[in-house]
C-alpha cells in the first residue's frame, strides 16, 4: 500500500501521493510543505520518502513504490529510454557548481584544461560540467575527468588536494566553497536548470488532482522558503534533509520559484548532450517529456 | 560346477568378485569368485595373508562394498543391512569420534530404534556389557582419549549391544593383550551359546580360530580366494582348549597355512 | 575462570592494539576524515543512549532474520548437494551461474517483488549471504570421507539418521566457519541493505553520517558495527565450544 | 572422456533451467525491469566484442590481483592463528573486530592514501575477501586433530616442514572453499569497486547502464559477469580436483 | 631409592607421571611414577594390559607427551626429536592419508634430509626394504586403499628406512597374519643385528617378547605402573625360537602375567 492504488474515493477524498527525495536543495520545498501542515491544508497526504541514492531511488520508482520524485531531466530520458513512461511536471531550483580546489591554481574554467576534475559519469553532474565547458570553450575530454560517484568522497578529495576541481551538488558545493574552495562557475551563472519533478505516467493520470493539490502546497513552501528568515527553518531542514552540520553557516540557499514547467531550452540542450554521447537514442522531444499539470 | 544354496544357510557368497575403484588405475580384483555359506547360528573363522581380502568379504556381507559379479546373499534374500541387523565391527573400530564412549556403544540400538535410555532393562543390559568388557569407567569419554585396546572394546561392545541377526568381526581382538583377549573371547562365547548368532570372524590366530569358529575358512592373496574351508569340531567348545587334540589341530592347521603360502609364493615365482 | 579472564584480557589488548592504529594514523594525516578516537568516543557517548542503541536493534534483528533464513535454505541446500552427487551434479551450475550475480543490481526486483519494507532488506542480506552457506556446507560434506559412514551404513541406518549421526556432526565445524564468515558478511552490508525505505538500522545510521560529512559519528557507527560484529563472534565461539566438545583439545 | 561431456550436459542442464525461470519471471511480471532473455541475448551480441570484452578483461585482472593479495596475506596469517594458540588469542579479537567494518565506508580514506587509480579498486577487494580467508583457514587448522601431528613431531620436523607435510595439506580442502566463496565475492563486490576512477570492468559497466535505466545492458553485463564466475568456479574445480587427489572417492 | 642413570642407558625413564588433560575432568595418571631403563643397542619389550600405558610411554619417549612429574631421558640428555632420529611407530600407523605409500615410506627420512630422490642406493634400499615387507606394489597407494595389514607394514618401512637412533614399535604387528608376521620379525631382527638399534617395543604376545626383546619390562594397570622388568637371554636370537627354553620360558611369563592381572583384580575388588 504505497499510494498508488487506483481505488479512488469518493469525489473530495483524495489519493495518497508518495514521493522520493534526495538530500538536497531541490527536496526543501517538500520538507517545509509537510512540516508547516500544507499539504494537509490543501487535503493531500503526500509520503515523502527520503533516499540516499539515486539509484534506490530510481529502483524505487520503477518497481512501482513512487508516485513521483525529486530529480534531473537525465534520469527522465534515461527512465523513458528505458521504457518506464515517466512524465516532467516542473522544474526545481537545484544548483550545481564547479568548484576548484584551496591550492588549485587555475583562476577560471579554461585553467581546468588537462587537469583533474572529478564528476560522476552519465550524470546530471558530468551533463553541467560539460555545459559549463562548452561555455569556455572546452570539450568535455579537455579535462581529465575522475570519475567519483560517492558525493562526500568527491568532496574529501577535493579538499585534500587530490583534484583540481569537482562538480558538486547543493549543498555540497557551499561546504566545498566554505571551506575554502574556489567557485568556477555554476549553472545558476550559465542559466541552465536541469533539475526536475517528475511523477509516473500513471500518476499524471489518475492523481491530476492530488498532484495540482500538492503544487499548491508546494508553492505555500516556496513562498515560505524565499521570505521566512533563515533561522526560523535552518535547523529543522539539515536535521530532516540530512544535510552536513556545516550547513548550517555555509549554506547559500537558491531564491526558490514557484512550480513552473522547464524552460524548452533546458529540455532540448539536455537531451542533445544526451543524443551526443549516444546514452540515448531518441530525440525526445518537449512535449515527450514534459505535461503541464500546472497550468489547469 | 552349480553352486546351491542351502535351506539352513544364513550367510552365503555366490561367486562374489569385488574389484575397488583406485584413484588413477583398475586395480586387480580384491577378491574374486568367491563361494562360501555360513549356516545360520554358526561361526565360521576366515584365516588368511594380509590383504588376501577378509575384510573385503566382511565389508560385502555388510553392503559397504558392491560386487562387481556374484552376489551375497543373507538368508536366501539380498544382502540388506535394513532388512537385518548386522553387527560389523571393522578392522579400525568404526567409532564416531563425535560421540562418548556411551554413546558409540548403544548407537547400534539407537538406529535400531530398540534403545530406551533410563529403561532400567535396557540400563543394566549395558552396564553389565561395559564390565564384562572392562570399560565401565570410560562412558563419558570420547575415542581419542582412549587407548587403542579400549577403543576395540567398545567397539565390540556396540556389536553385542546390538544383539544382531549377522555378527561380523574383523580382527576383533587385535588390540588387546592375553588376558584380556581370553577374556573377551568368552564374553563373545557366552553370548554366542546364548543366541546363536551368526559370525563372520576374521582372525590371525590359529587358536582363536581352533577355539571360536565351527567353521574355518582359510583364504589365499592374489587374487583373493578361498583356498579350503573345513568344520572344526572344537569350535564354540571352550572346555575343549586346553586339551591334546586341540593342540594337534593348532599344530596341523598352522602346517596347512604356511603350505597355502608357500605355494602361493611359488606361484608368485613362477608367474 | 581464569579462562574467561584470559579471553578478557586478549580482547582488551586487541581493542587497545587497534586504538593505537587508528590513533597513529589520525595523528599522521590530521584529517578530518580520519578523526582521532578520543573525540569519536565523546561523541559516542552524546549519542548512543539517544539514537545508537535503536540502530543496533533493527540491524541485529534483520541480520538475525537474513542469516536465519540463509541457514534454513541453504544448510540444506548444502548438505543434498554435498551428499547426493547426483544433485550436486545440476545445483553446482547453478549455484555457480548464480553466486557471482551482484545482488544489489537486483533491487529492482526485489522491491518490485518485496516491497520497500523490512522484507527486501531482510531478503537482501539472504540473497547475498546464503551462497556462501551453501558451498561451504556442500564441500565440508563432499570432503568426508567415505569410511565415516559405514558404521551408519552397516546398520542399515535411515537417510535421517545419517544425517543425525555422522553429516551433521562432521560438518559442524565447517558450518560454523561459515556462520562467522556469513554472519561478518552480513554485517558489512548493512551499509547498502539498510539506506532505503528505513531511518533505522546502523547501515542507515552510517550511510546518513557519511553523507552530512559528519565523521565523527560515522566512525562512532562503525564503532559500534565492529562491537557489534565482536559480540556476535563471541556467541558464535561460545556455540563452538558447546557444540564441538569432542574436538576439545 | 565421459567425465567432461558430463559435467558439460549438467551446466547445459542448468543454464536452462536459470533461464527458464528467468523467461517465467519475466513474462508474468511484464516489466521494464525485467526483459526477458532473448532480448538480452540479443543485445549481448551486439556490444560484446565491442565493450564486454575490455571490460571483463578489466574486472578479471582487478579479481585475480585482490585474490591474489588476499591470500598472500590471509593465508599465512590463518596459518599462524590456527597453529599458534598464543597468536590467536590476540589476533582473533583484532579480527572479529575489524571484520564487520563496511569496508566500503572506508572508501574514502583508501581513495586519499592509494589514489582512485587501479590500487584502491585492488585494495579495496582485498580488503573485502581477506577476513573471509583469514578465518577458514584459521578454522581449518584449529580443528585438525592433535595427533595428526604426531607423526612429523616425532620425527623432529620443523616448522617448515609441519606445514608442509600436515598444515597445507589438511588445511588444502577448505582453503579452496574460502578462496571459492572469496572468489564469488570478489565478482559481486565488483559493483562497488569499480564504480570510481576508471570506465572499464563489469561492475563499471552493470552499474552505469543500471544508472541509464539500460536494463538490457545492465542483464547483458550480469550475465556476463555470472558466465565469469562459473568459468573461474570451473578453474578452482579443476584444481581442487589435482590438489586434493587423495580424497577422490 | 635414588635412581641412577648407567652411562651406556640409551633410554631411561626417571620417576615419570603422565596424566591426560580430558575434556571434563582431571583424569588419573595414565603412567605413575615409572622408572625404566634401557640400555645402548638393546631391544626391549613391554607387556601389559591394554590401557596400562604402553602407548603413553612410548608416546612420552617420542615427545609427544609432556610428563607431569619426572623426566625422560635419551642419552643423559632431554628426550628431543630433532637431536635424536626417532623412529616412532604409533599404534594407528601414522601414515599421512594425502600421500602416497612411497612418500609416507620417505617421510622420515626427507624430513632428515637424507633423501635424495632418484639417487640409486637410496632407490635401491627403498626398493629392497618394500620387497621385504612385501608392499612393493602398493607404492602409488593412498593409504585409505590399503588394507590394515598393509598399512602397518607400510609404518613399518617408514621406520626401518629411517635407520633411526632409536626404534619406538607399538604393537607393530599386530594387524599381520601368523606368517607375515614372523616374517616381518625377521625382518626387523635383521635390521636390529646390524645396525643395533635401541629400541622399545610394545607388544600384546609373551612369544613375540621372548622372540626379540633382551629386556621384558612387565606393566601393571590403574594406575600404569612397572611391575617387573627382567633380563630374556633368549632375546634376539632366532635359533632359539623352537627351543624347549623357549617354551619353558613362554609358560612361565604368561603365568607371571596372570597373576599380576589377578592381583590387579583382587586389589581392584578390594578397594
Ligand atoms: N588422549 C587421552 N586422553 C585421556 N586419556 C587417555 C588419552 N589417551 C590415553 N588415555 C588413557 O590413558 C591410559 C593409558 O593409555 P595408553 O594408550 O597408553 O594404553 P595402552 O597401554 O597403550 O593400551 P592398549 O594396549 O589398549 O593400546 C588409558 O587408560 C587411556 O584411557
Ligand atoms: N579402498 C581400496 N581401494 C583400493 N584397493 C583396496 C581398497 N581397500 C582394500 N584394497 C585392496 O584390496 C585387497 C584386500 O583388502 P582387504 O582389506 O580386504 O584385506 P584383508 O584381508 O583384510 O587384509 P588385512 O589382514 O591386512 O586387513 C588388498 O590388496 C588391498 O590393497
Ligand atoms: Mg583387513
Ligand atoms: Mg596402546
Amino acid at each position: 500500500g504505497c499510494g498508488t492504488g487506483s481505488q479512488s474515493a469518493g469525489s473530495g477524498k483524495m489519493q495518497e501521493l508518495s514521493i522520493g527525495l534526495m538530500p538536497d536543495t531541490d527536496s526543501l520545498p517538500f520538507l517545509i510543505a509537510e512540516e508547516k501542515g500544507y499539504f494537509a491544508d490543501e487535503g493531500v497526504k503526500v509520503n515523502l520518502k527520503p533516499f540516499k541514492s539515486a539509484m534506490d531511488r530510481d529502483s524505487a520508482m520503477q518497481s512501482g513504490h513512487l508516485d513521483g520524485a525529486v530529480s534531473d531531466m537525465l534520469a527522465a530520458a534515461f527512465a523513458k529510454d528505458g521504457g518506464f513512461d515517466v512524465k516532467v511536471t516542473s522544474s526545481t531550483d537545484g544548483s550545481y557548481k564547479l568548484i576548484a580546489g584551496k591550492a588549485e591554481p587555475a583562476a577560471d574554467v579554461k585553467g581546468l584544461r588537462g587537469k583533474d576534475v572529478s564528476v560522476s559519469r552519465n550524470t546530471i553532474i558530468e551533463y553541467v560540467t560539460d555545459e559549463i565547458l562548452a561555455k569556455d570553450g572546452l570539450k568535455g575530454d579537455d579535462i581529465n575527468k575522475v570519475i567519483i560517484p560517492q558525493i562526500p568522497t568527491r568532496l574529501e578529495m577535493l579538499q585534500n588536494g587530490k583534484l583540481a576541481a569537482a562538480t558538486l551538488p547543493e549543498p555540497m558545493a557551499s561546504i566545498a566553497i566554505y571551506n575554502g574552495g574556489r567557485l568556477l562557475k555554476s549553472s545558476d551563472d550559465l542559466g541552465i536548470n536541469p533539475g526536475v519533478i517528475l511523477f509516473t505516467d500513471k500518476a499524471t493520470k489518475d492523481k491530476q488532482k492530488e498532484i495540482q493539490a500538492m503544487y499548491r502546497a508546494y508553492n505555500r513552501a516556496v513562498d515560505y522558503l524565499n521570505n521566512a528568515p533563515r533561522e526560523e527553518y535552518i535547523d529543522f531542514v539539515i536535521e530532516k534533509a540530512g544535510f552536513p552540520p556545516a550547513a548550517k553557516e555555509a549554506l547559500k540557499l537558491p531564491t526558490y520559484h514557484k512550480a513552473a514547467l522547464p524552460k524548452e531550452q533546458d529540455v532540448t540542450d539536455c537531451i542533445k548532450w544526451l543524443n551526443d554521447k549516444d546514452l540515448v537514442k531518441e530525440t525526445y522531444g518537449y512535449d515527450d517529456l514534459v505535461i503541464n499539470l500546472l497550468g489547469e | 560346477m552349480k553352486w546351491h544354496m542351502n535351506p539352513t544357510d544364513m550367510i552365503a557368497f555366490d561367486h562374489l568378485t569385488v574389484r575397488y575403484r583406485s584413484a588413477e588405475c583398475a586395480a586387480a580384483a580384491a577378491i574374486a569368485d568367491v563361494s562360501l555359506t555360513v549356516p545360520q547360528g554358526t561361526v565360521c573363522a576366515i584365516i588368511g595373508p594380509s590383504g588376501c581380502g577378509k575384510s573385503t568379504l566382511l565389508r560385502a556381507v555388510a553392503g559397504l562394498v558392491q560386487p562387481e559379479s556374484g552376489c551375497v546373499k543373507i538368508a536366501g534374500g539380498k544382502a540388506d543391512p535394513k532388512k537385518y541387523r548386522i553387527g560389523f565391527m571393522p578392522q579400525n573400530y568404526g567409532l564416531l569420534p563425535w560421540q562418548t564412549v556411551r554413546e558409540n556403544i548403544v548407537l547400534g540400538c539407537r538406529i535400531r530404534h530398540d534403545w530406551h535410555a533410563g529403561r532400567e532393562e535396557d540400563e543394566a543390559r549395558l552396564a553389565r556389557l561395559m564390565a564384562a568388557l572392562h570399560i565401565e569407567g570410560l562412558a563419558t569419554r570420547y575415542p581419542h582419549e582412549l587407548s587403542g585396546g579400549q577403543q576395540q572394546r567398545v567397539s565390540l561392545a556396540r556389536s553385542f549391544l546390538l544383539q544382531p541377526d549377522i555378527l561380523l568381526m574383523d580382527e576383533p581382538f587385535s588390540a588387546l593383550d592375553a588376558i584380556t583377549r581370553e577374556e573377551m573371547q568368552d564374553v563373545f562365547l557366552a553370548l554366542w551359546q546364548e543366541q546363536h548368532v551368526t559370525t563372520l570372524l576374521v582372525t590371525h590366530y590359529v587358536e582363536e580360530a581352533l577355539y571360536l569358529g565351527q567353521k574355518i575358512a582359510l583364504m589365499a592373496a592374489d587374487p583373493g580366494r578361498i583356498a579350503r574351508v573345513f568344520d572344526n569340531p572344537l569350535g564354540g567348545h571352550p572346555e575343549q582348549r586346553g586339551s591334546r587334540e586341540f593342540f594337534e589341530m593348532s599344530r596341523a592347521l598352522r602346517e596347512e597355512i604356511r603350505g597355502i603360502s608357500a605355494q602361493h609364493a611359488g606361484e608368485g615365482a613362477a608367474s | 575462570m581464569k579462562g574467561i579472564s584470559h579471553t578478557l584480557i586478549s580482547y582488551l589488548a586487541a581493542a587497545v592494539f587497534l586504538l593505537a592504529i587508528w590513533w597513529g594514523l589520525a595523528l599522521l594525516l590530521e584529517l578530518p576524515i580520519v578523526p582521532t578516537p578520543d573525540k569519536v568516543f565523546v561523541r559516542l557517548t552524546d549519542v548512543f543512549a539517544r539514537d545508537i542503541l535503536e540502530h543496533a536493534a533493527y540491524s541485529l534483528w534483520r541480520i538475525a532474520a537474513g542469516l536465519g533464513l540463509a541457514v534454513c535454505i541453504g544448510y540444506p541446500l548444502g548438505v543434498i548437494m554435498g551428499y547426493f552427487r547426483q544433485a550436486d551434479r545440476f545445483l553446482s551450475p547453478v549455484v555457480y551461474l548464480t553466486y557471482p550475480i551482484p545482488k544489489i543490481a537486483l533491487l529492482p526486483i526485489l522491491m518490485l517483488l518485496a516491497g520497500v519494507g523490512e522484507l527486501s532488506k531482510i531478503l537482501m542480506i539472504f540473497l547475498i549471504i546464503v551462497f556462501q552457506v551453501v558451498v561451504a556446507v556442500r564441500d565440508a560434506i563432499r570432503t568426508l570421507p567415505e569410511e565415516r559412514y559405514y558404521p551408519l551404513y552397516s546398520l542399515g541406518a535411515s537417510l535421517g539418521q545419517i544425517f543425525r549421526f555422522v553429516i551433521l556432526p562432521a560438518s559442524l565445524p565447517k558450518f560454523i566457519t561459515a556462520i562467522r564468515v556469513a554472519m561478518a558478511t552480513a554485517v558489512s552490508v548493512l551499509f547498502f541493505t539498510e539506506t532505503f525505505g528505513t531511518q533505522y538500522g546502523m547501515g542507515y545510521y552510517i550511510m546518513d553520517a557519511w553523507l552530512r560529512v559528519n565523521y565523527l559519528e560515522m566512525y562512532a557507527g562503525i564503532l559500534v558495527l565492529s562491537v557489534m560484529g565482536l559480540l556476535l563472534f563471541g556467541i558464535i565461539d561460545c556455540f563452538e565450544h558447546v557444540a564441538c566438545l569432542w574436538q576439545r583439545k
